[in-house]
């Protein structure tokens, strides 16, 4: 399964295809997804008019208008709360939270109406919206900048979660979330808005609830998502330098996660390390370990192994590369596992 | 000292700054009252006795009243009354998990939910059985909530009555959204115009949401009204414990407009109502409702309100009681005669018995239910647990367990 | 490590010892607590004259005052955000959230400050408050009444997070919580509220971050917290009948989480089954999975096996039977596990 | 139609219900005069010319400022300004990560900085810089924060001055719970009572934390001083995005006074604030103050305002700068000399010396420190994981990594 869209728009090189950060991407599959639909609207603080503080809205409100694209009072249970009205009246809003840190005043509408309510409508009601989220360190940042939320989302029955790890998935998956009738915690990885990619908006991307290969390799898998899928394939080149082939595998779908190919993978390689930023404890980490060693107990020559942040709020910026899983923390967790 | 008036309404610059640390008797007695009394800028075109009371802003909303009407307002509150006791006898029959009951607040709901008309949208709290019952939420629809056979099985689409929302206050911000997109699809701006009601009580008024819903519908001009029922108690708590000021004062400090409506009258609730969603549909919303009144029974079934409040109170308030003022008004003006009152009680009666035949009744839920509808585009990681749970369960089938 | 206290009270039958359920012991602890200490306040809804919705705090505001004991408005964030202030003036603020499901709207205070303002403060200010959360299911309760959320703060790093299960405990449990300088997030299990012990309150109590080996066996050994322990209790006795002897653990402290017990159970038994009515996803019983996996990985003849409430919202009661773990479920857990 | 009179105090029964579907020109600019200009209600001492206003309300606060004291809130205004300036000078330099500018605040935050007694409160948001500089908090003490050397470096409770807060509105609510206890610890009552003060924005007012702060201050009598600067953004948005009305009328729905004083006035913002803190020091809170002024920077030094306002709202503001029309003050009434004007210069030069020499220096935070502090009674799991972490790092020393 899944083709990596990656190298096929590279190797493609076709008129369609242009150079892009995974910010403008992101920016360029909102604008199609609000062409494709009228009823998909944008909202949240600053997203109209300024473009949003990372720019990922910006020229929307100019050709969309006022009313597709909100400037909204500053308030995040607000967007969450509208946006769940305006889903039942049968939009399709798309909502931004300003930075990861600020979504916990939307938490109780998420966990106890967007989560829940076509469960407790019987179906009847459904809520397509698309709730976006820069997350994750690395930007130097002050407080509540550079959270890595989505753990809790995922333990939320209800919801879908996903993460964009590169410019090419971001285009896609961003239109698939809004296009998906569920509600969608779209988490992007701010530290990567600035990397590129090249884009082929005619080619056709991977199912959005899928995994994917990125690099093969037969010593030890790495599974990751969001901003350490980079961390992860450069631990793999250089352990290829080294010798070492890793398989690196982005997850791309947090919840439900698509496992089949890490559960291959671990049965070739027989050793696995899950790298994540975000505190390790109760975490999607965690959750990933859980499952493999159930799956893939006889094939696991070792225990899986944990790189995440540590348990601790998320410190000061001059720390956050001590925090934040490095190339060398992934090598070091690969070394130790192979070493088991 | 400080007068109630200047307790009740200060403004910068007038009377004193606020309370007093050490609050004097006459302070405490104005905000008591300020909170839990009518005062002068109550609503009422039927009092206690019956009698009603010109008013010159309220009763163009209710000229168009006729004496059939008043008989289909006492017909909609007395058969509310009788779901509503029935529905509570069910619970202490243990047929019901819990009920939540309206009692004494039938006026405040068939007011509000008369005035609404077939475009509007609803959203209510968990207690709007009356306001249910006129949007055609058949009272048996509303069971399943109470039994644990579901979250709600009626089609909020369809009746253009959301769900019951328990969480208090999330619904103001989903009304706010859902009326914002009433205005953004233009269907605002004249007599046909489509407006949105939310019900929430006295004691979410505290909740963040609700501000926000205020803020929100105030900044968008959402034609959204909100209609808080203040029964003067959030379980234990009076309302003096959420608010210095009459809640219908909230709004001032938003830019719209606030009414304070005798919720035991349901031609008040009514008039007041159609205004507010008159003033909607064309544009001018939002509008904030109290309407003051006050829970003649529990909290829920599972509450014991002799623990926090006296029986006198009750008694005062049954003086006042919803449904037999309108009684008093149709017999005095020979609008009724003993055969109507016969058929409503009869017809009453009839709709008791047909709940209570389908509640006991009602099938326990297929263990299905558990993972139907958690998505619309479906999860393989939650249909693998379903099948294997289901594939573990039917092992037991025939055999209790 | 961990003499069990219940069976301690229970042989000693002393002068001291009474019959108490656990809500009541509860109350008698919080009665302790607010005497040994004048800086000791209970806050919450309905938690004066009512005495709290479960009556854990009757008689408390008549014998305190309502300066010591207030019915709070009617919002969550107000009682969390108030009791921060409150503790950094020098209060030991203990907060009664009403039910599970409505401690999301004090979700924002309580990560992004009672989480981290002693961190934040580099230890100057300390938050000594606790917030009691009556939790879990099978009371046949509507909708957010039945929620499990213990898992959203054990992944929240600065908060300690604890649950006891028994009435002994919940005496005890419930002073040292209130003693600790940091916050704690206090689970009581509602559905066990009724539940009777022998409460000596001259006994000595075990730490409160320790877990505690209810039940010696050979065979597998469950792991547990809360409202389930009495499950696994149960599930151990029927097992025992037929020939197999299950070992018992009630973790107690879920953050953090004192695992020693269970290595050394697991190095003994092989099998290990964590039962916990939340849902599975990125959930404290995927954490005991993890690390039990790599700090037992050669001891362990099957996966560790969890039994859990299902990733869907909470059901409709007249489901919940199936919902929450019972007797028949963990034992076809270890029924599995042992057969792996 | 209806006047701007109407359209910023509806009251049940009075005036249009808010604005029209398609509000009218008249309204449109009602409405922006509404939320972006001081209005009738503005309290001002000083005009931006200079001029001592008379004021019979106001001017008793402060009758006992002499000119060494408007030459000491001139220094406060001054080296506050300097101190931003180093401070966004050197986020320019690559010295700090990002900076949060004050420019145009300082009044405002001056004022109701000397406002405060030692005994009294204060919880900052992030902007509050003056405020810190009246506590005694040393600018350098602000660094780390925004060098991402800590998140904090003074005594909050030493300096009786909270820890910044980023989260919007989190403070408010924590400020009421602080001001509660005061209040129960019986604090309150007389000249020597204690208060507390809490910072927010304008932005801030939406969010639902603020209304709950509001919501317990007043039903809690607490002695708690709501100081909203009004800056007329939040970020990119105009106050119009947050409220229908000035900001000082929200005060209203909750029945505790708001006065909106002029934020470049630091003579009136002193004048209201030492009142409010009277008031609430007596017995008499909460109280809200809205502080009407303009943020003549950017929002962070990572915002780039060119995109959303014009240059000529910024250039209209020049002219009503805090610290120009104390100086013209001082000079037209032979206060201050030439001589004062220099050392005031020098003063600042100095202090801005000192600021980047201590910047450049600042030492990198220990790897320490990430694990520090997280609980007050220890983690042994955290604990471990520290020990692994820095046994790991340990391998890299003198190596960078
Ligand atoms: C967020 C939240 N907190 C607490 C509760 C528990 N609770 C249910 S009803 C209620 C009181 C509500 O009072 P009010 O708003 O006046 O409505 P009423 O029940 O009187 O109609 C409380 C505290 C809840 N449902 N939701
Ligand atoms: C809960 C939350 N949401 C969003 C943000 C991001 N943010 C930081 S400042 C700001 C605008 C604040 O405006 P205002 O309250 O007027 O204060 P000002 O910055 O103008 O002083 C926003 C949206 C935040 N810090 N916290
Ligand atoms: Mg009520
Ligand atoms: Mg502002």
């Amino acid at each position: 399964m899944a083709t990596p869209v990656m190298n096929q728009a590279a190797d493609q090189a076709a008129a369609s295809t242009r150079t892009v950060t995974l910010g403008k991407s992101l920016n360029l599959g909102l604008r199609a997804a609000m062409e494709a639909d009228p009823k998909v609207i944008v909202m949240g603080e600053d997203v109209g008019k300024l473009g949003g503080v990372f720019r990922i809205t910006d020229g929307l409100q100019k050709d969309f208008g006022e009313q597709r694209v909100l400037d909204t009072p500053l308030a995040e249970s607000g967007i969450i709360g509208t946006a769940v009205g305006l889903a039942i009246r049968g939009f399709r809003p798309v909502c931004e939270i300003q930075f990861d840190g600020f979504i916990f005043p939307a938490f109780d509408q998420i966990v106890s109406q967007v989560a829940k309510l076509h469960y407790r409508s019987q179906g009847r009601v459904t809520l397509p919206m698309v709730i976006r989220v820069p997350f994750g360190g690395g930007i130097g940042a002050v407080e509540h900048h550079s959270e890595s939320p989505e753990s809790y989302f995922a333990h939320t029955a209800g919801l879908k979660v996903v993460s964009c790890s590169n410019a090419v998935d971001a285009y896609w998956m961003i239109q698939q979330a809004i296009r998906c009738d569920d509600p969608v915690l779209f988490f992007e990885p701010k530290r990567r808005y600035y990397e590129k990619g090249e884009l082929d908006v005619g080619a056709t991307p991977d199912p959005l609830f899928s995994s994917r290969v990125l690099r093969t390799g037969t010593a030890a898998t790495l599974v990751s998502y969001g901003p350490s899928v980079k961390t992860c394939l450069e631990s793999a080149a250089a352990a290829a330098e080294e010798g070492t082939e890793l398989e690196v595998i982005d997850l791309r779908a947090l919840s439900p996660m698509d496992l089949t190919p890490v559960f291959e993978s671990v049965r070739k390689t027989g050793h696995l390390v899950v790298v994540s930023e975000a505190p390790e404890e109760a975490s999607l980490a965690s959750e990933i370990a859980a499952r493999v060693q159930q799956e893939c107990f006889y094939s696991l020559e070792a225990p899986v192994l944990r790189v995440t942040g540590f348990d601790t709020p998320y410190p000061p910026s001059k720390l956050e590369e001590d925090f934040l899983p490095d190339l060398d923390r992934v090598l070091d967790a690969v070394d130790r596992s192979l070493g088991w | 000292m400080s007068s109630p008036e200047q307790w009740t309404h200060p403004e910068p610059g007038v009377g004193p700054a606020a309370t007093a640390a050490t609050p004097t008797a006459e302070q405490v007695i104005a905000g008591l009252r300020a909170t839990s009394e009518g005062g002068p800028e109550l609503v009422q075109l039927l009092t206690p006795e019956g009698e009603r009371v010109p008013d010159s802003r309220w009763d163009p909303y209710v000229a168009d009243i006729t004496a059939e009407d008043l008989r289909g307002l006492y017909r909609d509150m007395v058969l509310t009354r009788r779901v509503d006791r029935e529905a509570n006898a069910l619970q202490r029959q243990g047929q019901l998990g819990i009920w939540v009951p309206l009692l004494g607040q039938e006026a405040a709901q068939v007011g509000a939910g008369r005035a609404l008309k077939p475009q509007d949208m609803v959203f209510p709290s968990y207690r709007e059985h009356g306001v249910a019952w006129c949007r055609d939420v058949h009272p048996t629809e509303l069971l399943g909530i109470f039994r644990g056979t579901d979250h709600g099985s009626w089609d909020p689409l369809a009746k253009r009555f959301h769900l019951y929302t328990i969480v208090i206050g999330n619904q103001v911000l989903n009304a706010a959204g859902y009326a914002m997109g009433q205005r953004f699809e233009g269907k605002v701006g004249d007599d046909d115009g489509e407006a949105t009601m939310v019900f929430f009580g006295d004691g979410a008024t505290s909740q963040g949401d609700v501000h926000e819903g205020f803020v929100w519908a105030s900044v968008y001009d959402a034609p959204l009204v909100f209609f808080c029922q203040n029964n003067q108690w959030a379980i234990s708590e009076p309302t003096e414990r959420q608010s210095r000021l009459p809640l219908y004062q909230r709004a001032r400090g938003y830019g719209f407009p606030g009414v304070r409506v005798d919720g035991n009258d349901v031609l008040a609730s009514l008039a007041v109502s159609r205004w507010a969603l008159d003033e909607c549909r064309h544009g001018n919303g939002p509008v904030l409702i109290e309407a003051f009144t006050y829970r003649m029974d529990a909290h829920t079934t599972t509450d014991d309100p002799t623990r926090y409040r006296l029986a006198d109170e009750l008694e005062a308030w049954k003086l006042k009681d919803p449904i037999e003022r309108v009684r008093v008004n149709l017999v005095r003006h020979e609008n009724a005669d003993h055969a109507f009152f016969d058929e409503v009680q009869a017809e009453a009666d009839q709709l008791a018995a047909e709940l209570r035949e389908f509640c006991v009744n009602m099938p326990d839920p297929p263990k299905e239910r558990m993972f139907a509808h958690v998505y619309e585009d479906g999860n393989p990681v939650l249909a693998a647990q379903r099948d294997a749970y289901l594939a573990y369960a039917s092992g037991f089938e025939g055999g209790g367990h």
